[in-house]
């Protein structure tokens, strides 16, 4: 039996939101009784980005901003991999909103979780592109990630909770985990996260949220009316939480890896197999 | 028919006797959609069935569309890896190709002129040359019905002019057009061969040309380029994760692979800009897959976070730069050597690399082979780095399949790690290099970071700790060291002048270096094919040298100041530089280096 | 009298939709008699990154995919100025995108357009985001980058044109350059500009496009609806042109420039005014 | 009371008798609420008001919020650019200061330690320090109902130690709280009071203190880092853009301007990414303004692609590196030197550049000028580049506003722009820098590309013109030479040894020459000012030297090699490397050196 790293004690401060994140991860990863060899958790950097290092399973700390490429890449090499991407909204939203988008036009099937504080907590408190009139321009409306994620056709997943509704968060983060797990393709996941350091908005919030899981007139496979409802919310001062949009569009690696192939993430050692092609494509250069 | 020839029994001497030629510079010339390349492909097919080396290069102007486009190709007894100085043949299919190439035709040169848009522009060829003027155009649309079979009967008339014979004439259009029907074949002989009997008319008969080419014993022998050798290398040594973004000249990398990665699995991506593709690289090669990308200057600019970060976090990664003229956007068609600096010293911090530089596209593919397996072996950034040569196409003896070697370093198999007791991610060993497991392996879990970290990659700001990661990652260079190729060394070792250059100047440096011979000026010439870290033999070399001069396609003397920096005498060395976008020709070097021996 | 730079020719291919751009911009410049030397075209790399050279304006070519960053730098020193960013789909909609979703969220008072023809045309022929179904994911949809604009709270006017259909393009370009001018924000036009070399579309555009100006009913000025009409019409595959939405935030430059002061592009020589301020900056470190 | 002092009066020799002191360390440490920072603020004020020199710094764990976090503070009647080697005295408000710092703690030192939380831990401090225990924390709760107030209870106990009087301890407070009102400010007095009371009852009375420090002349001095200086600089010489992105440690530049910039009509702009920053700034820079932004490794990195544009597009451009241990994120709060190569060679292509190294906060305020000048003035891009000075705070001379000169180089006037004739934006003219018209301006419509272009800035590939260009640009590096700062160069003249450093190594290597003169062993120092182009003076100064060692923050010896490639003689250089992320301390570096000189 070989042991591996103790996985590390958070370094949040009490209070902080992620706490909430990590628990429901946990949770979630437990109740689908996922193994911690076969999840890969891939972080971005900020307070949110040390979370891969505190659940025992393989875990990788991205660059800034390109958490996102980062677990496409992943999830290529290693279909058979639970990918599960994480970070802040400074990570996600600022320096890394066009990998955002351009994810969500992919549709690969791997979980992103972004935790949503309103703020660059480890950087000490720069208000993020989530932040309503920011310092640096008042006039500036928060991004609405969600709103976002519906612009864009191929999106397939898109959902909100809070650290301070765990219970709606853990049923997310297991339904994030399926819609990716079953090759439905991108499962986005924000959490309203607050930061008790830097932006305390766990009341502000509280007072806020709007779950729309229990609105039975709600329809999350139809994406106008999701938007329609996020947009007459927003005017309310509230924010919707709950699956928010949920449907089907073909996948980044339906489209590129044939199916039951050996992953490319384990390498053959054994050419012998391909050599016939390898002189194929050489004959095509003699002259 | 109203073909003039013009000089064609008089100019230089010889009158129209035939010439033995074992070394030719074609160039053939027009608007985008006039077929110059596929002339070009054709006589590449002769000559290589006559057994001559071919160097083939072509020149598209930066016009979008249409505009000017230039192939040009040498054929040679003897292999050469560029061209001839003065073009021995020129067919132009207009007034701008005699413009633009006039001035490069050689005094005894031949120039065959298609009329067809305008008279032969004056005071342009040399008067020695000699012009042979063909409507090609009009003469394909009369009897062809279409513009587009000049080439083919362009191609009749060059053939007669370098005395082919018909049959290895008809050889290269069936060749070329293999895929064809028999049916659209037809109208392409046809034109062909209406360039033969144009040929005739002026009493070019096969036995008759202007030119006699010899026949040689031919070897086993492919044409490629640089870009594709290098790919090539990639897929023979298990590539099989790529993520670029187009750019000049280094898309043709991401092409060539989207092309055959289907058949082995593997996957090429098109990202969404190079910060993308470099981290969905990361992405793959972390998981497990042997993973590449190429850029070139501005793309491998925004890269540089990224290469760091590899050889901080300990992630394998082969980066192609293909460089080209900068600095930023620069010359994007225009090859260069200015990207030495910032492969060798680009992103912050020090962590480690290397850089190789291979100058022919057998080094390309061998490198191609030897970079993927470094970065499997010491899990960090490998460089390639490529400069015009990655868009030459050469004709060199096929590659060597067999001699492909597969190496994973440390990768562990599921067995191993059972075994282990215990897995850290960044054990600390004596050769500097880790263990390695890949998500997914049970009991293989660890931690993955670019932060300073402890063996488990915890993160950890321990001096302690810091000190022995930075010297075990330091290490790796060490125990990789013997596998880094040496410089490349001819010429003559009691020669007092040394001559150092890379990539594309090799070639060039070895026919100056047999012309300068001629002439009583001895060379040794070193070649380096490891840039990073720069191999003692360099050293060496300068030091060994009474004087060196380092010859580099760039303004700054960038090589030079790597040989510097590792510690190469500096009073020793003299830069020759070149920077105007266009490759240093062998009269250039050999001026050149002429002009320093006499001014001591 | 001095002269200036003799306005480039045109390097674009027979029949590609970016003269149509052009044509349309030096129609609407010359229209509202805005005067070259107070204007700055910036433009993105591609085939469309070649119009700042044509029209005797001040020019500049910026790093691919970074104009809009740029251009709010230039707005911000010079609000006199009439800033008109431009580039491609692949410069805009791929690498540059980040910078799209920030920049409508900022709100600055500029102009950009983006010449959309699917394609890569400066660097032949590779499929760009507004691709469907590209060659390297046949799965993807096209970026659409209206909605994605919709979906941006912040977003002031966001409008499409067909380089078929020049008389409307010359109406939108006037009105986009008004939107901006006027100062009420960011001017989004998106024209569909045919690349007749790698993808051409103008026969399959001519028959998709759907004028939204001639629609009485339409309202653009109600996000919702433009949002629902992009849906519904994308469901017929229709494209809708016109002015999709228009609306008014605050901007960028009344958050951070005082309203009247001398643009700080202008340098002054004389400091004389500002010792004081710096004399009392020093004085607060003495300790 | 329940305090007890150990070793009060017994310890090394003198007992309780005052020690004369001209040059002190003060540690002060605890958790991220205690209140570390604000009693070396108290004591900041005092010491400074006695005419010492101060040098400050302070440590904050990684851990997010709480954590461990110290801070140090020197004061020496002679100017000092570092720590003392050993803690003079160390006031602990936990056993994890002990823990941490106690090892540092000098043999003769004294130890304030607050017991609120347990009891001393035992074996780390060295047996002859002195031990006053206090219960802080348990005395501000019980006498003032918070335990915030345990900084002001601990400062006063700390001024008695530290024989300051009760007058002086009480201006500190005052100065520090001169904002709040007398309500709020009297509890905090109360809590010095009852640390005075305290220390009396210890017979640590004003003029019965351990330790005595002088009185001494007090010049016009500021308080201030690095970071703040270089902007303070920037702002001065009319700097009015910045745009940033939040990195460690360079925000404060950003938050510096941020705060400043309303009252001058400048705009400071957090950007969504390093690469919208960049760009911000080249598109306000463009247009006229004069404009910088700063940053740390990743984000230099990412900002590449924009320098090297600016360079081809001749757009001035000041980029402050606020460079710390790398690679990739590495130690994100830990100093280093080691974006060396990454600011001298990184960015593809040639094009002219000026890296300015300051090494105290006055030159940091002297090249924040400069640098925003020479921008203007060469049109390219000018990097400052910052180490760990960037956050330790200096007590300097006030800078002298009076020397700022402003230079817009050459800027043209509208009525210079109507007298040209004809305006070119890339004129080639004869030291490389073009005439330059701003947007807005009438008649001075010009194109600015960063693709090589000709004078008018249309895009050109022609082999004349690009020579033409390449050389105009480089030839503005010889045009702005006579502007660069020279080498700093101190000791003795006949020295054979010579030692080169950089940055903040600078001041420890002033003091360990110092001692290592006392020791016999004679040094010249230099400290080179200007890294790029790296200037003849150093050169001259490394072949002028029997001996040189190299000292410097990184692993590889960046500056070494780029003194080697300047030219240097490799053969004379010896590297002295440090990279635990811990700064150099003077006895490090006596050792280091002595350990050398031994060696030979
Ligand atoms: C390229 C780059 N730029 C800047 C930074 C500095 N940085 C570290 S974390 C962070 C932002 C953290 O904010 P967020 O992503 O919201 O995470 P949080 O701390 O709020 O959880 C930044 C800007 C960096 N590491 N890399
Ligand atoms: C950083 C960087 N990456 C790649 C390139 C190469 N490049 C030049 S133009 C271009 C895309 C052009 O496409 P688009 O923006 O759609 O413009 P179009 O040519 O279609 O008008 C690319 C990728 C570059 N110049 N810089
Ligand atoms: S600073 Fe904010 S985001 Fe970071 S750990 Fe503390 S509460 Fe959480
Ligand atoms: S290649 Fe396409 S986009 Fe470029 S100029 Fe030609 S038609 Fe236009
Ligand atoms: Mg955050
Ligand atoms: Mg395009």
């Amino acid at each position: 039996m070989t042991t591996n790293y103790k996985p590390n004690q958070p370094i949040w401060c009490a209070g902080c939101g992620h706490f909430g994140v990590q628990g429901a991860l946990k949770y979630a990863l437990k109740t689908l009784d996922i193994q911690p060899h076969e999840t890969m958790i891939l972080a971005g950097i900020g307070c949110s980005g040390s979370i891969q290092n505190n659940l025992g399973t393989y875990g990788y700390h991205a660059m800034h901003g390109r958490v996102l490429p980062t677990a496409i890449g992943t999830a290529l090499a290693n279909p058979a991999l639970t990918v599960i991407a994480s970070g802040g909204d400074g990570d996600g939203y600022a320096i890394g909103v066009g990998h955002f988008v351009h994810t969500l036009k992919r549709n690969p099937s791997l979980v992103y979780i972004v935790m949503n504080n309103g703020t660059y907590g480890l950087t000490k408190g720069q208000d993020s592109p989530t932040k309503d009139a920011p310092d640096w321009a008042p006039g500036e409306d928060a991004l609405d990630a969600i709103t976002l994620g519906l612009s864009i056709g191929s999106s397939t997943f898109l959902a909100r909770g809070f650290a301070g509704a765990p219970e709606q968060l853990n049923e997310l983060t297991i339904k994030a985990l399926e819609h990716a797990r079953s090759g439905r393709g991108f499962a986005f996941l924000e959490v309203l996260s607050p930061c008790v350091t830097y932006n305390d908005t766990y009341p502000l919030w509280e007072a806020m949220v709007h779950d729309l899981d229990k609105d039975a007139d709600y329809d999350a496979s139809d994406r106008t009316l999701a938007f329609t409802t996020c947009m007459k919310l927003k005017d309310d001062h509230r924010i919707p939480t709950g699956v928010i949009y949920q449907g089907d569009h073909p996948t980044l690696e339906k489209a590129l890896l044939e199916e039951g192939a050996r992953p490319i993430a384990q390498i053959d050692s054994d050419i012998s197999e391909h050599r016939p092609k390898l002189d194929a494509i050489l004959e095509n250069c003699r002259v | 028919m109203n073909a003039r020839t013009q000089d064609l029994s008089a100019g230089s001497g010889s009158g129209s006797a035939t010439t033995a030629r074992d070394d030719v510079t074609v160039m053939v010339a027009g608007q985008g959609g006039d077929g110059s390349l596929t002339v070009i492909a054709f006589l590449s097919r002769a000559l290589s069935q006559r057994g001559l080396d071919l160097f083939r290069t072509s020149n598209i102007a930066s016009r979008i569309k249409g505009g000017h486009a230039a192939a040009i190709l040498r054929g040679s007894a003897v292999r050469r890896g560029c061209l001839g100085d003065k073009l021995d043949i020129l067919v132009a299919f207009d007034d701008e190709a005699i413009e633009k190439a006039g001035p490069s035709v050689a005094d005894d040169g031949i120039v065959i002129y298609d009329v067809s848009r305008g008279p032969l522009p004056g005071g342009i060829l040399p008067p020695t040359a000699r012009v042979i003027e063909v409507p090609f155009g009009r003469l394909a649309v009369r009897d062809l019905r279409r513009d587009l079979f000049k080439n083919c009967f362009g191609f009749g008339v060059l053939s007669r002019v370098m005395g082919l014979t018909d049959d290895e004439a008809l050889d290269c259009l069936k060749h070329r057009f293999r895929r064809l029907s028999e049916e659209d074949l037809m109208p392409n002989i046809g034109a062909l061969k209406n360039g033969f009997a144009f040929a005739d008319d002026l009493d070019m008969t096969t036995d008759h040309g202007l030119i006699e080419l010899p026949r040689l014993e031919k070897e086993d022998r492919i044409m490629i380029t640089g870009n594709e050798a290098t790919a090539f290398g990639f897929l023979a040594a298990g590539g099989r994760f790529f993520a670029g973004y187009p750019i000049t000249p280094a898309t043709d990398i991401m092409d060539w692979l989207g092309k055959r990665f289907p058949q082995f699995g593997g996957v090429a991506m098109q990202a969404e800009d190079e910060l993308a593709a470099i981290n969905m690289v990361i992405g793959a090669s972390l998981a497990g897959a042997k993973a590449m990308t190429a850029s070139s200057g501005p793309g491998i600019a925004l890269m540089q976070e990224g290469i760091g970060h590899c050889g901080s976090a300990e992630i394998p990664l082969v980066i192609v730069d293909c460089q080209r003229a900068g600095p930023s956007t620069g010359m994007p068609t225009k090859p260069e050597q200015s990207d030495i600096g910032l492969m060798t010293q680009g992103a912050p911090g020090d962590f480690p690399r290397v850089v190789l530089c291979p100058g022919t596209p057998e080094e390309c593919f061998e490198y191609g082979v030897l970079a993927t397996n470094l970065a499997q072996v010491a899990q960090c950034p490998i460089y390639i780095a490529l400069d015009g040569l990655c868009q030459f196409t050469y004709t060199v003896p096929a590659f060597d399949l067999d001699s492909v070697e597969i190496d994973n370093g440390k990768r562990l198999s599921d067995a191993e790690i059972s075994k282990l007791g215990e897995y850290r991610r960044y054990a600390i060993t004596e050769d500097g290099i880790s263990p390695w497991a890949i998500p997914g392996q049970p009991e293989g879990m660890g931690l993955m970071t670019g932060n300073e970290r402890n063996e488990w990659g915890q993160v950890s700001t321990d001096p302690a700790n810091r000190i022995a990661m930075v010297d075990k990652r330091a290490r790796k260079i060490d125990s990789i060291r013997h596998r880094l190729p040496g410089a490349y060394e001819w010429g003559d070792e009691q020669a007092e002048v040394g001559v150092v250059c890379v990539g594309m100047v090799g070639d060039v440096l070895a026919e100056a270096r047999e012309r300068l011979a001629e002439q009583g000026t001895i060379l040794i010439c070193h070649r380096p094919r490891t840039l990073w870290p720069l191999l003692d033999d360099t050293v060496d070399f300068v030091k060994n040298c009474d004087r060196v001069y380092v010859v580099e396609l760039n303004k700054s003397g960038q090589l030079a100041q790597l040989l510097k920096s590792a510690g190469a005498p500096a009073q020793k060395m003299q830069s020759i530089l070149k920077y105007d976008g266009v490759p240093m020709s062998v009269a250039e070097l050999v001026a050149a280096i002429l002009e320093k021996e006499r001014a001591r």
